[in-house]
């Protein structure tokens, strides 16, 4: 199967940001306050949105499912809080665009009990039962692609998985929810295993972990169950290791074909968040009404791993860790993928995997004012890109617009933007806002052929 | 009767400058570098070349009703290239060692993109006075063209002009000016200065048009 | 905090960056050539320090004007013009009339890069455009080599350095022969000893192989430099060498003298590492290489001239995006390692 | 070219027409031209020869063109001067010389070059580049750096006692290194053009100058018939 | 009289004395077609070809116009002989490959009546050269002029990504950059003797 030779337990190319790591990680998950007012946006995952089965005025209890999945493609949504809904209307997004949204006024005395639906039992249910299971309990990749869980695990028909890994890399500074999740839920995800094992018949599943993160090595190894047909494989650090064609790479060795799916390699990656989320909600028939996020960053006094309700806007989020005043740059996620937040009223979602914070001196020292020059092929770049396309060849045909050039012939579309390319460049191209720009043009030109 | 006049004397100018063949067009580019490297030999060049523009344009002006479409282009080879024989031997009789600097670019002449064009865009379709004043305007401004290469060429190359001693002895020569490369340079120099008047050309008269709406 | 910023920046991610500039790179080469500038000022004298100096001024003032009357920002803040300058004084005679380095300097900075569109578009590295056009120019100026710690180096001037403007500079009596030019028509290798620390005459900065190197290493440690295209270059002219040395001792030098001897060091450090003009994926930078000592082999035993790094190095410019071209990384998930 | 092509508008007899028509005019035209202008050339090239011999040969006041036959002797080719060889004659009608052209490659491409040898001195007497596109400041300067010229005074070209070879092959020096009359003072700076001339006239001579030897005693007198 | 070798004909043609950068002979297909590298290759290969056929077309022309000594006919002869060849060459192409006809068929018509081409036949006439000679010295010409053109073609796409001056652009840009191949090529003088 390994054609070619790879480092060990890695992938080639990459870089190494300051990791900033240690600010949170020996923090527990903490639980946060509810906000008076909470956003619910239908679409919070690739695909079609939910469609809404509550009205305006109506009272819902936490847990209870205020979205209907529209289609395969789709998942639901649940009440992250019992209270009322005061309206269904648009609200701003992280893309800048308004979305659908449910507007949820949490009761301030409610005890904020869970409202349990069907279970699911692992041992009895079907694979398919358990699909439809994770559909319901709106369950999307929490890692931040938000992709629906349920489609994922469903191959194409003719493909067989033999592998199912967990991705409990987490990869990008400042963020230490997967590290908390690893060390705090280790029998959620153990659960969650056992689901995943059972919907996609993998004969072996391997948690990854970064070398940054032996504790929860140790911890998983420890309390996994001997029944479990698991090995725990420790990877090297270096960005962007989590990503999910990196780490089958790293630990298989294995390559997704350009445009491909894992499931062409015969594997499944799943991010070690939502294998938890899935063991600790299917037993009771519940859906996703909270998720973990680090706030952390320069600019935030409580830094700490939160267990924070869906659609708590980023500014009560702040307010409650206590912004500095100098903040400068807020992103969701970490700094190296995380899209920079322009409106502090959008919610916090379900692909929301943390909240950064800078402030002006950071902003300015890594990234701002500074002068852009022209390329200068030091190939950093080329060194840098996990996917070994030419960045710097591809920021020069995007600066000529030469776009689909740049698709056909240098392959622009399996990039996915992990900002390597950015982050090393000398001459400061924004290397990857251009490729964004140049694959959303790609996508118009190709639509009407 | 005015119209015709102007259109008579635009057929001329039009070379010069407007459409000039070497720096404009961009044509005959062959004999404009490598024959460039003395004025004296861009001049008996540009001379030659007009002769033959000349001569070609009237003889196909004058023939443009004889020969048909089909056989046009051999014609058109066969009477410059008889031409262009003649003007080899008539040099060859008139200095030897002109005939020697100038080597084969002579007979290569034949194939200067700038001859076979103006036949067919242009002697081809109008009478012989016009193609004739056209021929000219093109050679003048083709062989104006060689001249300033040339000039700059031996000024700096070869430390004279038309083989006149210019400066004294202790004058350092800067020999590329004469090699091929310096050719390239002296012909991008001059492209360079006549896109920037062009440019400025146009810029002022969009200029005026603004002001004059 | 009770009101938090109205006002939030918004950049495209990644929001933090290695800390490596251009300015940062271009500053850190002139750092390592600086040892071997004051090592061609103590070998040549006051002479070489004036070429130096006439060589980066005219670089730097001839960016500055044109940036200035193209009304642009100057770009001279980058360094990377001065090192152009640095670099083209380096490869030029040290007793060379100044009045020609500024000439080459000027046409260095206009033609072999302005020209292309500056920084980054050069496709050949200007200290050499300007160089090669030097000796096309001036033939003679550039062929004529001053002895090395002449005893008068440092207070009296050649001749030839202050020659007027567009004059003809006259030689003092003492002249020289390179160690090539001696090897290729006289047979006479110079002592490896001497060639290693900078004893021979030579342009004003190649002579001294071991502060070329030590710049190169610093470069290299601080991954400011492609290292496989020096090893590459060095080790095609020591295996040619090698065999025809082997083949035929008696005409062919050594591959320690092809290696210590000219500008190959120098070139092969500094010039053609110029990250503008050459390939850039590793691979194509070991074919690169490659053909540069070829290149170079083929040029000084079986050319006109004693050296050939310079053309070598122009050439392989010019080839750099063919081999761009053709040797491109292979994709990820494409072809051979997919699954 | 590509022969009639049938379509309404033109028939076959008006191409065939125009294209022998303009052959005709063309061909009168060239042959009108050539006529007028053949003697005229003629009369250029032997000037420019005669300019040439007289530089390198300035003795001789008469020549004649002679050719190798093919079992190695000379014979009169009727013309005055006749290339690559011709025998120049002082004004008492006594051989003094041969003007010989030869070339060889240079540094940029073929220099082709006149010399004389002198039948007295058993030497290289003249020498004159014909046609050479060597690096001007550099190569070029075989044509007028004086201490090179200076070589062709008298440059030794004596043949072996057995009169089939050269005694001494003529070789470059470098400049300022010259000892012996067989060779060549070279020029520092042009190192492989001045090498060049020295191939050249070594590789000439030695085919020339035994075949010159053998014969000089047929063609020692002229009658002086014609007087230039 | 040394005969030159075969191996420093060519070199001489294709490097020393290319015919682009150092006789400026096809200069207009070499900036026509030298924007786009694919394109270069293509015209080299067919410009290389038309020289072969050239060169052995001019050979048995000046044979014969020895015989009947007509050196007048020469210009004339050559070109109408050499572009009717590479017609009819054409047409057989055509027939017998139309792959290789549609790689390079359509930049035959462009080169028939070339500088590069008649300047080649011219060339070797005056040198004096023998049939292989020609041949060799044909090739060596082809190599030059595709050489030239490819890695011309190379730098000007470099170029078109490049923030090249509005006023540079185009036409100047080329010339300077066949001005420093050409410097450039002045190292392989003296190769080949």
């Amino acid at each position: 199967m390994m054609l070619n030779i790879v480092p060990k337990d890695s992938f080639q190319n990459g870089v190494h940001p300051p990791e900033h790591k240690d600010e949170t990680s020996h923090l527990a998950i903490r639980r946060f306050a509810f906000a008076p007012q909470l956003i619910v946006p239908l679409s919070q995952h690739l695909g079609k949105p939910a469609i809404a089965v509550v009205r305006e005025g109506q009272e819902v209890v936490r847990g209870q499912t205020i979205g209907e999945p529209d289609g395969f493609m789709s998942v639901a949504m649940h009440a992250p809080a019992s209270g009322v809904v005061k309206r269904i209307a648009l609200a701003p997004s992280i893309s800048g665009t308004m979305v659908p949204s449910v507007y949820l006024q949490p009761f301030p005395a409610s005890s904020q009990e869970v409202d349990d639906g069907e279970p699911c039992d692992v041992a009895t249910a079907t694979p398919d039962e358990i699909i439809t299971a994770i559909q319901q309990a709106g369950v999307v990749g929490l890692g931040g692609a938000a992709f629906p869980t349920h489609v994922k695990l469903k191959p194409p028909d003719g493909k067989q998985l033999d592998t199912l890994i967990i991705n409990g890399v987490e990869c990008e500074p400042y963020l230490t929810t997967d590290h908390r999740v690893m060390l705090e839920q280790s029998a959620d995800i153990f659960m969650g295993v056992r689901y995943l094992l059972r919907v996609t018949g993998a004969a072996e599943v391997i948690i990854a972990i970064e070398a940054n993160k032996r504790d929860a090595e140790r911890k998983l190894t420890k309390a996994c169950p001997p029944d479990l047909p698991l090995s725990i494989r420790v990877c090297p650090v270096k960005y962007p290791q989590g990503a999910e064609k990196l780490v089958i790479k790293s630990l298989l060795g294995r390559e997704i074909p350009s445009g491909g799916l894992p499931a062409d390699v015969n594997a499944i990656c799943v991010n070690v968040a939502t294998t938890a989320e899935i063991g600790r909600l299917l037993p009771k028939g519940r859906g996703i009404q909270e998720r973990v996020i680090t706030i952390g960053g320069p600019g935030i006094q409580r830094k700490g791993n939160y267990r924070i309700p869906i659609g708590t806007t980023v500014r009560f989020a702040l307010k409650e860790t206590g912004a500095a005043d100098n903040v400068s740059r807020v992103f969701l996620g970490g700094p190296m993928m995380g899209p920079a937040v322009s409106n502090l009223d959008i919610p916090i979602t379900k692909g929301t995997s943390g909240i950064t914070v800078f402030t002006t001196a950071e902003t300015i020292e890594a990234t701002g004012h500074k002068t852009v020059y022209p390329c200068i092929h030091c190939a950093r770049c080329v060194e840098a890109c996990p996917l070994f396309l030419n960045p710097s060849y591809l920021g020069l045909l995007a600066k000529s617009e030469e776009y689909m050039q740049m698709a056909e012939e240098f392959h622009l579309m399996d990039c996915f933007e992990c900002g390597a390319c950015s982050y090393v460049c000398p001459s400061h191209i924004p290397l990857v806002q251009y490729f964004r720009l140049a694959k959303k043009m790609v996508r118009k030109l190709n639509v009407p052929a | 009767m005015l119209g015709k006049e102007v259109s008579a004397t635009d057929d001329f100018v039009k070379g010069l400058w407007r459409e000039n063949p070497v720096f404009v067009q961009v044509l005959g580019m062959c004999p404009a570098l490598a024959v460039s490297n003395t004025a004296i030999n861009a001049l008996t060049m540009g001379l030659a070349t007009t002769f033959v523009l000349i001569m070609s344009g009237m003889s196909v002006s004058a023939l443009r009703n004889f020969i048909p479409r089909e056989a046009r282009i051999v014609s058109y080879i066969c009477i410059i290239a008889s031409f262009v024989t003649a003007v080899d031997y008539v040099i060859m009789a008139i200095s030897l060692e002109l005939h020697r600097s100038l080597g084969a670019f002579i007979a290569l002449i034949v194939v200067n993109c700038l001859i076979l064009g103006r036949a067919e865009a242009f002697a081809s379709k109008n009478t012989v006075s016009r193609a004739t004043l056209d021929a000219l305007g093109m050679g003048a401004g083709f062989t104006v063209a060689l001249l300033w290469i040339g000039v700059v060429r031996e000024i700096l190359g070869s430390n004279s002009l038309f083989g006149i001693a210019l400066f004294p002895d202790a004058f350092q020569t800067w020999t590329v000016m004469v090699l091929p490369s310096g050719g390239f340079f002296a012909m991008a120099m001059w492209l360079l200065l006549v896109n920037w008047l062009k440019n400025r050309q146009t810029e002022s008269q969009a200029q005026t048009q603004e002001l004059t709406p | 905090m009770s009101e938090l910023k109205k006002y939030l920046e918004i950049g495209s991610s990644p929001h933090v960056t290695s800390g490596d500039s251009v300015e940062v790179i271009m500053r850190n080469v002139f750092i390592a050539l600086l040892p071997v500038c004051i090592f061609a000022i103590y070998s040549f004298g006051a002479a070489a320090a004036l070429v130096l100096a006439t060589a980066c001024v005219s670089c730097i003032a001839t960016e500055h004007v044109l940036c200035k009357v193209t009304s642009q920002p100057s770009t001279i803040g980058d360094w990377s013009v001065a090192i152009t300058g640095m670099l083209y004084g380096l490869t030029l005679p040290p007793d060379l009339p100044l009045w020609m380095v500024a000439v080459g300097g000027v046409f260095a900075v206009a033609v072999g890069k302005f020209l292309f569109g500056g920084l980054g578009s050069n496709a050949f590295n200007p200290a050499l455009v300007g160089r090669a056009f030097l000796q096309a120019a001036f033939p003679q100026a550039m062929t004529h080599w001053a002895l090395p710690l002449g005893d008068t180096r440092f207070v009296e001037l050649p001749n030839s350095t202050l020659a007027l403007p567009f004059a003809q500079p006259v030689y003092d009596a003492v002249t020289a022969a390179t160690p090539l030019a001696a090897m290729k028509f006289d047979g006479i290798q110079a002592v490896n000893r001497d060639l290693l620390f900078g004893l021979t005459s030579g342009s004003a900065g190649e002579t001294c192989a071991v502060l070329i190197l030590v710049g190169g290493a610093y470069l290299v440690a601080r991954n400011m430099m492609n290292w496989r295209i020096p090893i590459s270059i060095f080790a095609t002219v020591a295996a040619i060498t090698w065999i025809f040395n082997l083949y035929a001792p008696g005409s062919y030098a050594t591959p320690a003298f092809m290696l210590l001897s000219g500008g190959l060091m120098l070139g092969a450090v500094f010039m053609a590492t110029d990250m503008v003009a050459s390939p850039i994926t590793n691979a194509g930078c070991w074919l690169y290489g490659f053909l540069i000592g070829s290149l170079v082999v083929v040029i000084r035993f079986w050319g006109g001239m004693p050296e050939g790094v310079m053309y070598a190095i122009l050439l392989a410019n010019a080839v750099s995006p063919h081999i761009d071209w053709f040797i491109r990384p292979r994709v990820f998930g494409v072809g051979g390692g997919t699954g | 070219m590509t022969g009639p092509v049938q379509q309404p508008p033109t028939s076959a007899w008006s191409m065939y027409r125009a294209i022998v028509g303009i052959g005709a005019l063309c061909g009168l035209l060239i042959v009108t031209v050539y006529q007028t202008t053949a003697a005229r050339i003629r009369e250029n090239q032997e000037r420019f020869l005669a300019m040439a011999v007289a530089q390198v040969l300035p003795a001789a006041r008469s020549t004649l063109g002679v050719a190798l036959t093919e079992d190695g002797r000379l014979e009169k080719t009727g013309e005055e001067f006749a290339l690559p060889i011709f025998l120049g004659y002082d004004a008492s009608g006594k051989l003094v010389g041969a003007v010989i052209t030869a070339e060889g490659m240079g540094y940029q491409d073929k220099i082709r070059v006149l010399y004389a040898y002198s039948f007295d001195l058993d030497a290289i007497v003249g020498f004159k580049v014909l046609d050479s596109k060597e690096t001007p400041g550099l190569g070029d300067r075989i044509e007028k750096e004086p201490h090179f010229l200076a070589n062709f005074e008298k440059l030794d070209a004596t043949l072996t006692p057995g009169g089939d070879s050269l005694l001494h092959p003529i070789v470059t020096v470098k400049q300022g290194q010259k000892i012996n009359p067989w060779e060549l003072d070279g020029i520092t700076g042009a190192t492989i053009t001045s090498e060049a001339i020295g191939n050249i006239l070594n590789n000439s001579a030695t085919t020339w100058a035994p075949v010159l030897e053998r014969n000089a005693q047929d063609f020692a007198i002229v009658e002086l018939t014609e007087e230039p | 009289m040394s005969e030159a070798s075969h191996w420093s004909i060519f070199i001489n043609a294709a490097l020393i004395n290319n015919f682009v950068l150092a006789y400026f002979l096809g200069i207009c297909p070499f900036f026509g077609v030298s924007a786009k590298l694919e394109t270069a290759v293509r015209m080299g290969g067919a410009v290389s070809f038309v020289m072969l056929v050239a060169s052995v077309c001019a050979y048995s022309i000046n044979l014969l116009l020895e015989v009947i000594n007509a050196p007048y006919l020469r210009i004339i002869s050559y070109i109408l002989v050499i572009a009717s060849t590479v017609q009819l060459v054409e047409m057989l192409i055509r027939k017998l490959s139309p792959a290789t006809f549609r790689a390079m068929g359509i930049y035959l018509p462009l080169i028939t009546t070339n500088c590069a081409i008649l300047g080649l036949a011219l060339f070797q006439t005056n040198r004096g050269y023998g049939f292989t000679n020609a041949v060799v010295y044909a090739l060596g010409a082809g190599a030059g002029f595709a050489l030239a053109l490819v890695l011309m073609a190379g730098v000007r796409e470099k170029l078109d990504l490049a923030n090249v001056p509005q006023l540079v652009k185009g036409t100047a840009a080329a010339f300077v950059v066949a001005g420093i191949l050409s410097m450039s090529f002045m190292g392989f003088a003296g190769l080949g003797r």
